[in-house]
């Protein structure tokens, strides 16, 4: 049987209560403790067996061999999403290297699993949106 | 009243995905209907067969975003039969675990859409507002709202920790007595009642001649349901019931999901109560020795199926799937005939289309428009 | 006086971008989580975000997938009709780079393959939050 | 059950059908010849409750090409198989047993480029209409170009 | 009665163009705030109107070739011109209207009918097959909402004796008893206005789902401002001529507090009018001709009988 404004308490209700929103930029909801965010590589364990390029459902890891002094680095501003070319030196006594390109990872951390030096963890970043360099001007 | 030709899709508000149906109008009575999908088509099969089975998991993952765990689970089943692996119990009752919760996310989204469908706004968001449980509950286990990846072949990646449970439990309380409150909306709301009523009709012989699965063909009154028939998982194990009505209109359609969101609150909750104990993987050689076979899963949508064959490498030698939506098609086009214009994105979205689950190409021919000499003019800018 | 008037109306575009969705062959898991922003969690109608259907209304494309090569003629169709100013803000790791459907026989890899792309939020599927910091960045960076 | 299937098949069509294999319960491979394709199928559909045809597979082993049609019944899936010469891939359509299979014969015919005759032409499914008509992706000797 | 000329002033800035702009934004950004808040989100900020309204106006303007370019252009200023002079002949400040002869209640119910008139030209003069069944929806949905609107106004006009809404107004303000007599009017003209201004459950031809933007498909930048504005400014005209109809206009009070109980009443309508929007779903065509022509229009003629008897007896 039908019954006429069927939702009306419940609308009536949603005028006075606050609502379930949170206001994401200022107020942020806390991410659960295996949230599979940006993996972060931590060089000095890492054997260069490329296990892990091996598994990787995109092709979006590079382990490289490294020597040298410094070397440049694509800096992303997580506030304002600018490209920065920065000059890292290089001090540690780093003998590999890990370049990820964050448009092809699928953040799935099957690499996370297959490296067996555990030297690859999932941290919990997601705001990784990046300006496109051609934004064109608008015309008025 | 001559025939006049409208174009609905590719883009188009009412479809979430590209898919494009040229309907043949007589006012606004639909007279003919050409279903054209698979713009989602990326050739998913061929890049299977350059990648090992362990990258093919992800990659079928995304072949949807709604049932992204039937078609992992699907194809770890497959692979696990032909290395002929024996999964643990615990590793099967979490696939099961995630498997309904996924139901939940996916049925309880539908219902929201639904609404949308048919300018029922404040459903759609009040049920998004609810269905935030579940996707709390997905990101809890599986790390990641919509592609879950929980499993690996021969187990899942992930266990259930104690704490986990009880939020679990708590979130499904409050999820069962929401989708409570929407089975009343869903059978006594006027407006809703008038819009689904009636609407796209697909009678019982109808739907088993055209091959329909899953909810549309259970709401024709056709008792199949995968999990019973064809048990896999620990689905012989648990007792649930199957949901059917034999309104066979879209109204019947909504009243078999809502209530299988209750059932899958229920299985969920047996499932979470007696967790066997072991271990949640075995391992499995990355070789795969030759053979071929078939494994059927019930997905939020109806039945999929998935034929893997191999050939003793790493690599599989053919992978075939075909998800839920595409066997919906062919009644589709029988839905749409009769109807009205104004029931027409209802009733697609009756079935729950998942586009990218149809994973098939077609394009409409631009040349062909109707009769009408105005509407020939095409949309120009 | 002119000054002003330009300022007025970066303001206005920043307080009212109207979005439009196009999926061009995603798996729907971006395009849920887009449609999720707009939910009582998120309300990205706060920002003055308003989902518009006819690309005639919409400032921001809101695109999601690899560009399939059957919709790639629609893509740029869509992007086409659309007013100036527009932005394209590619969601999901598929639409930055074709993620993992990159090299797929029928796949062309990100938007930015078929229309030029204003910015690029990779995630997979992106979180709803992730697409309104995206929005929020390409919008502060209107004002300069 | 699968016995009785097995042994009501042999008795029906004898040679026709060959090498019926039960790989586990609730799952049938069967061998068909071209020629009785329609008629095993619409055999089964009638007699034996398999009133669902899942989907059909197309794939190439190599030296041949093999169709599967997966039948289901209300519990077991029964697939039958047909083999086919490369150099002369026709098989009849099964349109008139199992309506709803237009879309898997499209596709059979589209990716695998098996020539279904008796499929009604209409838009290319799934391939996209500027794609090459002799192109078929999923053959072995197919190789994605660049 | 004042001079039948109106003012420059009451033309162009109270209230005519100027006052009704600015209300209309306030009233549209009451309507999306309540409908937001009723579905438990945040909503709009107060000044989100104003922020959709400059940037239209900014974007660029985009005429289908194919389209009658004359015609497709002038559309929009039509609506908003018939919008205002609808609103001269409402009371608004205190229980006068700028204009008001005998007879005025009938102009504002035709004037108000215009705007919807330019949508369907606009919508069947721009090429696109939506527009184009958007706009006959358009037309089609307005010969059922308009018969039961006239009725029920025609009701309390026969109640008070007069035709004109001051006159209307004053009468009810003298006796607002009698206001309890045209409650079933008002709840058919409050539904009436809902299809006029064609919104949920009403609003088939701008249903985005079926016919993405209906008639306004094609418009975008300056002219899609202006019909925005138009339909904000009928809401407003819609809910300004119910509250001096129904519900008395501003019972005697003059000068702020007159303002006051106008702004109050007609902010009441819109609360019903965005309740209603968030209570139902979209309903079809001919379920709305049924629903106008089986329910509203035996109500209205029910309320006109019911005033008539009432009439003689005082």
């Amino acid at each position: 049987m039908a019954k006429p404004a069927k939702m009306l308490g419940e609308l009536l209700g949603g005028l006075f209560t606050k609502p379930a929103t949170v206001l994401y930029p200022f107020e942020r909801l806390e991410v659960p403790p295996r949230f599979r965010g940006r993996i972060a590589y931590e060089a000095a364990s890492c054997i260069g067996c490329k296990l892990c390029m091996r598994d990787c459902p995109s092709d979006a890891i590079r382990i490289s061999k490294y020597e040298g002094g410094s070397f440049l680095f694509a800096f992303v501003s997580a506030r304002t999403g600018e490209r920065k070319l920065v000059e890292i030196p290089n001090n540690a006594k780093k003998r590999h290297r890990a370049r990820f390109r964050l448009s092809r990872c699928i953040y799935c951390a099957q690499c996370v699993e297959s490296c067996p030096k555990k030297c690859l963890r999932s941290t919990d970043q997601y705001e990784l949106a990046v300006l496109g360099s051609n934004i064109k001007p608008p015309k008025r | 009243m001559a025939q006049v030709t409208i174009p609905l899709g590719p883009q188009h508000p009412a479809l979430k995905e590209p898919g494009n149906f040229l309907l043949t109008l007589e006012g606004e009575k639909v007279v003919g209907a050409k279903v054209r999908v698979g713009y989602n088509h990326r050739g998913i099969e061929k890049a299977c067969e350059a990648r090992t089975y362990l990258q093919d998991i992800y990659l079928i993952e995304r072949i949807c975003g709604i049932c992204s765990h039937a078609h992992t689970t699907c194809f770890c089943m497959a692979v696990e039969e032909l290395a002929k692996a024996e999964v643990p119990k615990r590793a099967q009752a979490i696939r099961v675990l995630v498997g309904e919760l996924e139901r939940l996310h996916s049925h309880l989204l539908w219902l929201g859409v639904a609404g949308h469908e048919i300018g029922f706004d404040t459903l759609f968001m009040y049920v998004w507002k609810d269905r935030e449980h579940v996707m709390d509950c997905l990101e809890l286990v599986g790390g990641n709202r919509v592609n879950y990846a929980i499993n690996t072949i021969g187990g899942v990646r992930r266990d259930i920790a104690p704490e986990m449970k009880t939020e679990l439990l708590k979130r499904l309380d409050i999820l069962e007595e929401r989708t409570k409150y929407y089975v009343e909306v869903g059978t006594q709301e006027p407006t809703l009642l008038a819009r689904c009523a009636g609407v796209g009709m697909l009678p019982k012989d109808v739907a088993i001649r055209l091959g329909a699965v899953g909810p549309t063909l259970r709401a024709s009154g056709v008792d199949m349901d995968v999990r019973r028939d064809d048990p896999h998982l620990l689905y012989g194990e648990l007792d649930f019931k199957v949901i059917t009505s034999d309104r066979c209109d879209v109204l019947g359609r909504v009243i078999v999901r809502v209530l299988e969101v209750l059932e899958s609150v229920k299985i969920c909750r047996e499932v979470l109560n007696n967790l066997p104990e072991g271990p949640i993987a075995v391992k499995v050689p990355r070789r795969i020795p030759p053979g071929e076979v078939v494994t059927r899963y019930e997905a939020p949508r109806g039945e999929d199926i998935h034929y893997v064959r191999s050939n003793g490498t790493e690599k599989p030698d053919r992978v075939k799937v075909r998800a839920p939506t595409l066997a919906n098609w062919a009644s589709m086009a029988h839905m749409l005939e009769g109807g009205r214009l104004a029931d027409v994105p209802i009733t697609i979205a009756a079935i729950d289309p998942c586009f990218s689950c149809t994973d098939r190409a077609t394009i409409v021919r631009d040349g062909v428009w109707g009769t009408l000499d105005l509407h020939s003019l095409r949309r120009r800018s | 006086m002119k000054k002003a008037m330009e300022k007025l109306v970066t303001w206005s575009r920043i307080k009212s971008p109207w979005i439009i969705h196009f999926n061009s062959g995603a798996c729907n898991g971006c395009d849920i989580e887009v449609l999720d922003a707009l939910t009582p969690r998120y309300d990205l109608e706060r920002f003055g975000v308003l989902l518009k259907g006819s690309p005639r209304h919409a400032d921001v494309m809101v695109a999601c997938g690899p560009v399939t090569r059957q919709v790639r003629k629609r893509l740029v169709r869509i992007y086409e009709q659309m007013a100036e100013p527009k932005f394209v803000v590619a969601v999901g790791t598929c639409a930055c780079s074709g993620g993992v459907f990159d090299g797929c026989y029928s796949c062309e890899g990100g938007i930015d393959k078929a229309i030029p792309v204003a910015a690029y939020i990779p995630g997979c599927p992106v979180k709803p939050e992730a697409v309104i910091d995206g929005v929020v960045k390409l919008l502060t960076s209107l004002q300069k | 059950m699968e016995e009785g299937i097995k042994k009501g098949l042999e008795e029906r069509f004898g040679a026709a059908v060959s090498n019926v294999v039960i790989p586990r319960p609730r799952r049938m491979f069967a061998d068909v010849p071209r020629e009785k394709l329609l008629e095993v199928l619409s055999h089964i559909k009638d007699k034996m409750g398999f009133t669902h045809l899942s989907t059909i597979t197309g794939l190439d082993a190599g030296d041949h090409l093999e169709a599967l049609y997966h039948t289901a019944s209300k519990t077991v899936s029964l697939s039958v198989r047909v083999k086919l010469p490369t150099e002369d891939p026709k098989i009849p359509s099964v349109l008139s047993v199992y309506p709803g299979a237009e879309f898997y014969e499209k596709e059979l015919e589209d990716l695998v480029g098996v020539v279904v005759d008796g499929l009604p032409q209409g838009r290319r499914y799934p391939l996209s209409e500027d794609w090459p008509k002799d192109e078929h992706p999923l053959r072995k000797s197919w190789v994605k170009a660049g | 009665m004042e001079s039948l000329a109106p003012s420059a002033f009451s033309l162009l800035v109270f209230p005519g163009f100027l006052f009704l702009g600015a209300y209309g934004t306030l009233a549209q950004w009451v309507d999306r705030k309540l409908y937001a808040r009723m579905q438990r989100r945040v909503g709009p900020p107060w000044y989100q109107p104003v922020a959709d309204l400059v940037k239209l106006l900014a974007k660029e303007t985009i005429v289908p070739q194919a389209a009658d370019m004359a015609v497709f252009q002038l559309l929009p200023a039509v609506a908003v011109a018939a919008a205002c002079t609808a609103m001269l002949m409402v009371p608004v400040w205190g229980p006068g209207a700028v204009v008001s002869f005998q007879g005025d209640l009938i102009a504002v119910l035709y004037l108000l009918t215009i705007p919807t008139a330019t949508f369907f030209l606009a919508g069947w003069s721009s090429t696109s097959p939506y527009a184009a069944v958007g706009s006959v929806r358009a037309l089609t949905q307005l010969f059922s909402y308009e018969v039961p609107l006239f009725l029920s106004v025609i009701g309390a006009a026969i109640l008070a004796g007069s035709l004109s809404v001051q006159e209307i107004a004053a009468f009810f303000a003298a006796r607002p008893a009698l206001l309890a007599v045209n409650l079933p009017g008002l709840c058919v003209a409050l539904l009436a206005l809902q299809g006029k201004l064609e919104r949920v459950p009403f609003d088939i031809p701008h249903a985005e789902t079926e016919v993405v933007g209906g008639p306004f498909t094609e418009y975008s930048g300056g002219l899609l401002a202006l019909f925005l504005a138009a339909t904000d400014m009928e809401m407003v005209v819609g809910a300004a001529l119910i509250s001096a109809v129904f519900l008395g206009g501003s019972l005697g009070l003059t000068g702020a507090a007159g303002f006051a109980l106008f702004v109050a009443k007609t902010l009441g309508v819109v609360f019903i009018l965005a309740l209603m929007r968030a209570l139902m779903a979209r309903i079809r065509l001919e379920q709305m001709l049924g629903f106008c022509w089986k329910i509203l229009a035996p109500v209205a003629l029910a309320q006109i009988l019911a005033d008539i008897l009432i009439k003689r007896v005082i």
